[in-house]
């Protein structure tokens, strides 16, 4: 009994701020250990490393909380690069091209949303149809190779979008710190955001509260693959090109993050909060790693057995346990 | 327990089909197999010779056993993606042996004790700590890769392959090339074990209603567990059989593989009636998704463009399947 | 006892000739309904008369097939549940339907937040609001905790104090006292009398008699899918009542075979588990037929389940034919002869989509199976039998069990234990949801089960039935056995009385 | 037992975690062991898009010995063929106030901006096979890669004649194996303009090999008069030639590749084999190569934009004479 009860509140301990003193722990060691994580140019190139991966984490977490999943972020991030990239060398204006390429995004999430809300085919499934769909077309345009963004093309004002400085905070950084604020909001503090729970959470309940469980998934899966269209545009505006591999990490590392970051607020809920606390600590976590000199191998066990250890010590709902039939 | 059917809703869930036109439905996709082979046969002259049809289905050997093992996964409607890492793990642990002088057998053994192992670390991870076996599988998969690319030093494996297990990848059995034998009696095999055992019988049942089935005294954590492990055996065959085809063990990710295999499965379970996966259908995914790409490329289309159809076809099969599903609810 | 003269009031609510079939059972049939403003206008019926269904179609839940809804004389369409609430109709559901891990404020607005805020949720009103609310209904809960850290209690009373708060012209409650304490029903009942007076039309489902003679105004009685009838409560009694629910022909309905029991098949001393049940003691004989009835969440299904390894048990004994035994889990306890019944057939005792033959066998079809291959021939031929002889009505044996209506559903449940042959079967509500010619066929079953030396632990919401089959009667509450009666004294209203929280003499 | 799983991972993170962080001290370590030119101990990053290539982990072997003779210490990151984490990986050697960079094999076109930093930062950088031309890379080091397509299509001519059926399988990712295709076509187009291309298919991996098998597989039931493969990288070579050897075909078709990886070298050396050409690139030379420039440069003292000075002992191309391995000399290659 003893023991059990002990143990219990260890894991719970474990479950509700492991992943946090971990951010600090890991944060904390490095700050000591390695002299260049201490610069401030590192911050700033840390910055722009998670930026693109926070803003993808954002919209996954509002699909997360909807108790749906999205395993078609990374191809929708990759494919919009090369889409833009595609655009602006047919001569489109940055501006028209980059709405254009949003506008994709936000129509592969729409399909996401119609397959899976009205057509109740189960997520995983769904979106990994439109992942397909959306690596085909991106081969199709760039036939696997990069399309090179010059200055020529889109002037400075695109490259910017990516590199550039607003105030000395990378413009990446403050996109995402937008994004990220307006999903929070959007969550916390509109009845959108208590709907979504409210299905995530109970769907027989939201039925009763007449809430129209289609319409909020549909929301849902746009907005992630709006958040996904962005992160490709800053993507390629970050790397001068469009990548067609670009994005593909981005599916494991934005389930991961949301994985990691589910235990921080509302008890092992996805909230946005949490998402982002899990972003920065993979994101320190590689960085710290990379000027450790840790070999790429080491590299992806270690974040492999740290993913697995935050979600095994976190969360109690069932972590999302998303059945395939 | 649903609300009112609306828009779309109503057009695709709630037309009432007929019991024949739902037939119709769920022979759909082998009709579609049977269009677009005529459809080659014509267009392609030699897509219907017996050397192209045997490239078809060695070239399908190694996918097809994968996804075999992965069915198996997904009838208690779990997932496994780290698939693709074992094919390679395996692969190269194997290889490797035979550089180091050891025997087929034991070569052979090493590759499948690979796949036993990963597969009990994910199912056991997965079941028994309740962690949503899409995550699970992702990172071991990642970690997987780690490991090969570690324990390769990332250079490419073939020295001291032996003959004989080049054999298993390029040799013929009464004219039958082996990984399409292997193939085959895999197939035969998962389709026993599923449709005709005791195993199968409970894995069904765990899928169809995971609390009825434990209180009729089946352990279903047990059963699923032996799921992932028979899933990962068969990735580690698929391993070998990959590696003896080139020759070759290479330490990278086999994520193409992932992606086919699911296709594949999902393109079978549109031809039950419940939307459940099955081996028969996996059988027929394998062979649609052959025929497909086979085709595709004598016509000379590129690989991109073959994703697009390839999503195309797997999207209009799930639409068909959830039509069906949503009827029966 | 309200009195107040309606026949000057018109009907505000007016039902013609509803109509709602599912799969295999017709839940409804051409039911008329009519409800006044100001009127408390009680609805009951046994478990599965269509009560529920009839309060999910006023409530926008489930689409009637045919039929009309009239408010004020004017016929209106309810799709949804945002319709019925824009009609002014609101619903306190039996199941709790609140989400978990969001807090009481929260779950208080969440899908109706328009009513004051546009977009943004205004915090400081929603607090405002709801204090009032509760204030008015004497509830303190703190608005920030998530509800399930709340009591079952408290959670109720945060349903109900949202329905009410929504200002409804017709207020509906499905057994809202199911979970709560004397206080607190007290203080709903006193609310729900105010609401009355202020013209609110309440319509209330309970099981307590003894609620409804202190609240209601009219009662209408439905028993399987049909109206009885709609009686004053002033010509109301008991009797009339039981006899409209449960239908004059009732006790033809079956023939109680007495078998002189046999030694003990189960013994429970001072069972505990880690929540409800607290030191259960009672004992099962071969040929015995003992029913358990109790209110909702009273541990009756607990109970089962401790005993068939499914529920962890604390403290205490349970010993099966003499045996002590230690089930951990359900396949420990089917080895020693128990079988289980479950209370959710769909969600727990049946596989939807396999047909008849695979769930009749589930249990059995490896015992026959020695290579551990199937031997589909033999599973048929078994199950065929079986079928036969519990005469369970099936286009094919190879009929997919999703499309057998309710009561053949449960036969096959039950005929999967028949193959196992177990001595001891733990039915928990095996009559619920199922028509009257079905059930007198699980009557039948059950005692044929009891002739053959098995024991059996029959569990039920509709008391008739159980004084009607059981040779004891145990009576429990909040975890434990109040009361035990034999065939001899049990009668419905003591029964009644002792769930009722009457006097435990 | 969830419990007793949560914790066993935790462990087996520090664990692994631990072990992983000793590699890096090595490499920091290393310079002590030469101490006479710790003075001048410079530190050089090398970023390559992947090392599991035989290639490039050539190169990489030919970057260690060398840095360790001058005692300089190498950083080493691999991306994954992952664009972003490649700039990251940049980013953090110009962080760690690295001396100087060395790309390896790297699709050119997404590392504009990494160059820009570079740059900025003032770090010189050195492409191997990499073929970018800007004001911040001081030199790209590479073999010729031209001169191989040209080469392979002479050969092909001779040993099929003027009007051979070819086909071509290429990789347009990479500059390097880009140009061997594109120069190959050119070649043939300008002298033996009766040399027919089949069919032309860019492989884009990631399964490389299968890929290039299978696509070979079919060539062969498609044209049944197929002459030679020509195909732009010996990853290639593995595949078709495993193919085409299966098929028994390989007295009619012969392939030609470029990298010379020993396995290749071992089935050129075959003669039941198809293969029968490849350029045995030096990687390791153009590895050793790479640090001697970067060493030059910096002793030198040179800065970006480089002086004429500078610009004379460090030319802003480097190439590294291939050897071309045929069925005649490959067994003396053959280690």
């Amino acid at each position: 009994m003893h023991r059990k009860n002990n143990w219990s509140s260890v894991s719970n301990w474990l479950g509700r701020y492991g992943t946090f003193s971990a951010l600090l722990i890991i944060t904390a060691s490095f700050l000591i250990f390695i002299p260049n994580f201490r610069s401030f140019s590192n911050f700033k190139a840390l910055m722009f490393q998670v930026s693109m991966l926070v803003i993808v984490s954002a919209g996954l977490t509002i699909v997360f909380s909807v108790g749906e999943t999205d395993i078609s972020t990374g191809a929708i991030v990759s494919l919009s690069g090369v889409f833009a990239a595609f655009l602006m060398v047919k001569n489109v204006s940055p501006i028209f091209a980059i709405v254009i390429t949003i506008l994709g995004g936000v129509i592969l999430g729409a399909m996401n949303g119609i397959m899976i809300g009205y057509l109740r085919v189960p997520a995983l499934l769904g979106t990994f149809v439109t992942s397909i769909i959306a690596l085909g077309i991106n081969y199709l345009l760039g036939l696997g190779s990069s399309i090179r963004i010059t200055k020529e093309l889109s002037g400075d004002f695109y490259l910017s979008l990516g590199g550039g400085y607003l105030l000395g905070i990378p413009i990446p950084f403050i996109f995402a710190v937008i994004i990220t604020v307006i999903l929070l909001i959007l969550l916390e503090k509109t009845k959108w955001g208590l709907r979504m729970y409210a299905v995530g959470g109970n769907r027989e309940a939201a039925v009763t509260f007449g809430i129209n469980i289609r319409k909020v998934k549909l929301a849902a899966f746009i907005i992630s693959g709006f958040c996904s269209s962005i992160a490709g545009l800053l993507l390629s505006a970050r790397l001068g090109a469009g990548s067609p591999i670009g994005g593909d990490a981005y599916t494991l590392d934005a389930i991961a993050a949301t994985f990691v970051g589910v235990s921080m607020f509302r008890e092992g809920e996805p909230h946005i909060g949490g998402t982002i606390l899990g972003v920065l600590i993979m994101g320190i976590l590689v960085n710290g790693m990379r000027l450790l000199g840790i070999s790429y191998e080491m590299q992806i066990i270690l974040r492999g057995l740290f993913i697995l250890a935050a979600v095994a010590t976190a969360g109690k709902r069932a972590l999302f346990r998303t059945k395939l039939f | 327990m649903d609300q009112k059917e609306n828009g779309l809703e109503k057009f695709f869930s709630k037309k009432k089909i007929s019991t024949n036109t739902n037939i119709l439905i769920r022979y759909s996709t082998l009709m579609a197999l049977i269009a677009v082979a005529i459809i080659f046969s014509i267009t392609i002259p030699s897509f219907l010779t017996i050397r192209n049809l045997e490239n078809l289905l060695v070239q399908m050997a190694v996918l097809g056993i994968v996804a075999v093992g992965l069915t198996f996964v997904t009838i208690p409607g779990e997932m496994d993606v780290s698939l693709g890492s074992v094919v390679t793990l395996a692969g190269v642990f194997a290889v490797s042996l035979m550089g180091k002088g050891f025997g087929l057998i034991p070569s052979l053994a090493a590759a499948m004790i690979v796949g036993i192992i990963s597969g009990l670390i994910n199912g056991l991870i997965s079941i028994y700590g309740h962690i949503s076996s899409l995550i699970v599988t992702l990172t071991i998969g990642a970690i997987l890769d780690g490991v090969s690319l570690l324990y390769t030093g990332g250079y490419r494996l073939y020295k001291g392959i032996l003959p004989s297990y080049l054999f298993i990848g390029t040799g013929k059995l009464f004219g039958i090339p082996m990984p399409v034998v292997i193939m085959f009696v895999v197939v035969f095999i998962g389709f026993i074990l599923a449709h005709k055992t005791v195993y199968g019988r409970r894995l069904f049942s765990v899928g169809g209603n995971f609390n009825a089935a434990r209180l009729v005294g089946i352990n279903p954590k047990l059963t699923t567990l032996l799921a992932f492990v028979f899933c990962s055996l068969c990735s580690a065959m698929a391993g070998i059989i990959a590696t003896a085809r080139v020759g070759t063990a290479e330490p990278f990710v086999r994520f193409g593989y992932v992606m086919d295999a699911f296709a594949i499965v999902f393109i079978g379970t549109t031809t039950s009636a419940e939307g459940e996966p099955s081996i028969p259908g996996t059988l027929l995914g394998i062979i649609i998704l052959g025929v497909l790409s086979n085709g595709m490329n004598l016509i000379g289309v590129p690989f991109s463009a073959q994703n697009i159809l390839k999503g195309v076809i797997i999207l209009f099969t799930v639409l068909i399947s959830s039509i069906i599903r949503n009827q029966k609810k | 006892m309200i009195s107040r003269d309606f026949s000057m009031t018109d009907n505000l609510l007016e039902l013609t000739n509803i109509t709602k079939t599912f799969p295999g059972v017709k839940a409804l049939n051409a039911v008329n309904f009519s409800a006044r403003r100001g009127e408390i206008h009680a609805l009951i019926g046994e478990n599965g008369a269509g009560k529920s269904t009839l309060i999910k179609i006023i409530s926008g839940i489930y689409n009637k097939d045919s039929g009309d809804i009239r408010i004020n004389g004017e016929k209106i369409e309810i799709s949804s549940p945002k319709e019925a609430r824009q009609n002014g109709i609101s619903t306190i559901h039996q199941e709790l339907n609140l989400v978990p891990f969001l807090t009481v404020l929260e779950n208080f607005w969440v899908g109706r937040e328009d009513d004051f805020t546009k977009m943004f949720l205004n915090k400081q009103k929603m607090r405002s609001q709801t204090e009032t609310i509760f204030k008015r209904l004497e509830i303190n809960i703190p608005l920030d905790v998530p509800v399930k850290k709340l009591s079952v209690a408290n959670q109720q009373m945060v349903s109900i104090a949202r329905a009410i708060s929504e200002e409804a012209k017709i207020l509906i409650m499905d057994e809202p006292t199911a979970r709560l304490t004397a206080d607190e029903i007290n203080i709903l009942f006193s609310t729900i009398k105010k609401l009355a007076e202020q013209g609110v039309t309440i319509i209330y489902i309970s099981h307590r008699l003894e609620e409804i003679f202190q609240l209601a105004h009219r009662i209408t009685i439905l028993k399987d899918g049909e109206v009885q009838g709609t009686i004053p409560i002033k010509e109301a009694t008991v009797s009339n009542i039981v006899n409209m629910m449960v239908g004059q022909n009732y006790e033809n309905r079956f023939k109680k075979v007495q078998i002189d029991p046999g030694d003990k098949v189960l013994e429970c001393i001072d069972l505990c588990d880690k929540t409800k049940l607290k030191n259960v003691s009672f004992s099962v004989r071969s040929g015995e037929i003992v029913g358990v009835v109790g209110p909702v969440g009273s541990g009756r299904t607990e109970l089962v389940k401790a005993i068939f390894g499914d529920n962890p048990i604390h403290s205490g004994k349970i010993i099966v034919d003499g045996k002590v035994v230690h089930p951990k889990n359900p396949a420990s306890a089917i080895k020693n002869g128990i079988a289980l019944i479950p209370e959710d057939r769909r969600g727990e005792g049946l596989i939807m989509h396999m047909d008849v033959a695979e769930n009749v066998t589930l249990p059995t079809f490896a015992q026959w199976s020695p290579l551990g291959f199937l031997r589909r021939r033999l599973d048929h031929k078994i199950a065929k039998e079986i079928a036969k002889k519990v005469d369970i009505r099936m286009a094919s044996i190879t009929q997919r069990v999703r499309y057998l209506s309710g009561g053949n559903q449960q036969k096959v449940v039950v005929s999967k234990w028949l193959v196992k042959k177990s001595r001891l079967f733990l039915m928990d509500e095996p009559t619920a949801g199922i028509d009257v010619g079905a059930k007198a066929e699980i009557y039948n079953l059950v005692s044929n089960l009891v002739s053959e030396g098995a024991g059996v632990i029959f569990i039920s919401s509709e008391i008739p039935e159980v004084v009607n089959i059981s040779d004891r009667i145990l009576v429990m509450r909040s975890g434990t056995i109040v009361k035990q009666f034999d065939r001899s004294e049990a009668s419905e209203e003591k029964i009644l009385n002792v769930i009722l929280g009457g006097e435990i003499s | 037992m969830k419990k007793y799983l949560s914790i066993l991972i935790v462990v087996a993170l520090f664990v692994t975690f631990l072990s992983a962080c000793k590699p890096a001290v090595v490499t920091t370590t290393e310079p002590e062991k030469t101490e006479e030119v710790k003075a001048k101990a410079y530190t050089i990053g090398v970023s390559a898009q992947l090392v599991a290539h035989d290639w490039s982990i050539r190169a990489w072997e030919g970057i260690q010995e060398e840095a360790a003779k001058h005692g300089i210490t190498v950083i080493q990151l691999s991306a994954g063929q992952d664009p972003d984490k490649q700039l990251a990986d940049i980013e953090s050697l110009i962080e760690q106030k690295v001396d100087g960079i060395i790309v390896l094999l790297a699709e050119t076109a997404v590392l504009d901006q990494a160059i820009q930093k570079t740059t900025a930062a003032g770090i010189p950088v050195v492409f191997v096979d990499g073929g970018y031309k800007a004001a911040g890379v001081i030199q790209n080091i590479s073999s010729d890669n031209c001169q191989f397509g040209e080469a392979a299509a002479e050969y092909i001519v001779q040993q099929k004649g003027e009007d051979a059926k070819v086909i071509l399988q290429t990789y347009p990712v990479l500059e390097a194996t880009n140009l061997r295709s594109e120069c190959a076509k050119a070649y043939w187009a300008e002298k033996y303009p009766n040399v027919t291309i089949l069919e032309e298919l860019p492989i884009l991996g990631p399964e490389w090999t299968a890929d290039a098998q299978a696509h070979a597989e079919q060539m062969m039931t498609k044209y049944p008069d197929i002459d030679a493969f020509g195909v732009c990288s010996d990853l290639f070579g593995i595949g078709s030639s495993a193919a085409v050897d299966a098929a028994n075909m390989s007295d009619q078709i012969m392939i030609t590749g470029v990298d010379g990886l020993e396995q290749i070298i071992e089935k050129i050396a075959d003669p039941k084999s198809s293969m029968s050409l490849t350029f045995l690139q030096d990687s390791k030379a153009m590895g050793s190569a790479a640090i001697v420039t970067m060493k030059t440069y910096l002793d030198a003292g040179c800065t970006i934009p480089m002086t004429d000075a500078c610009k004379n002992i460090v030319p802003e191309a480097q190439f590294i004479p291939g050897i071309m391995v045929t069925k005649e000399n490959a067994a003396q290659y053959v280690k």
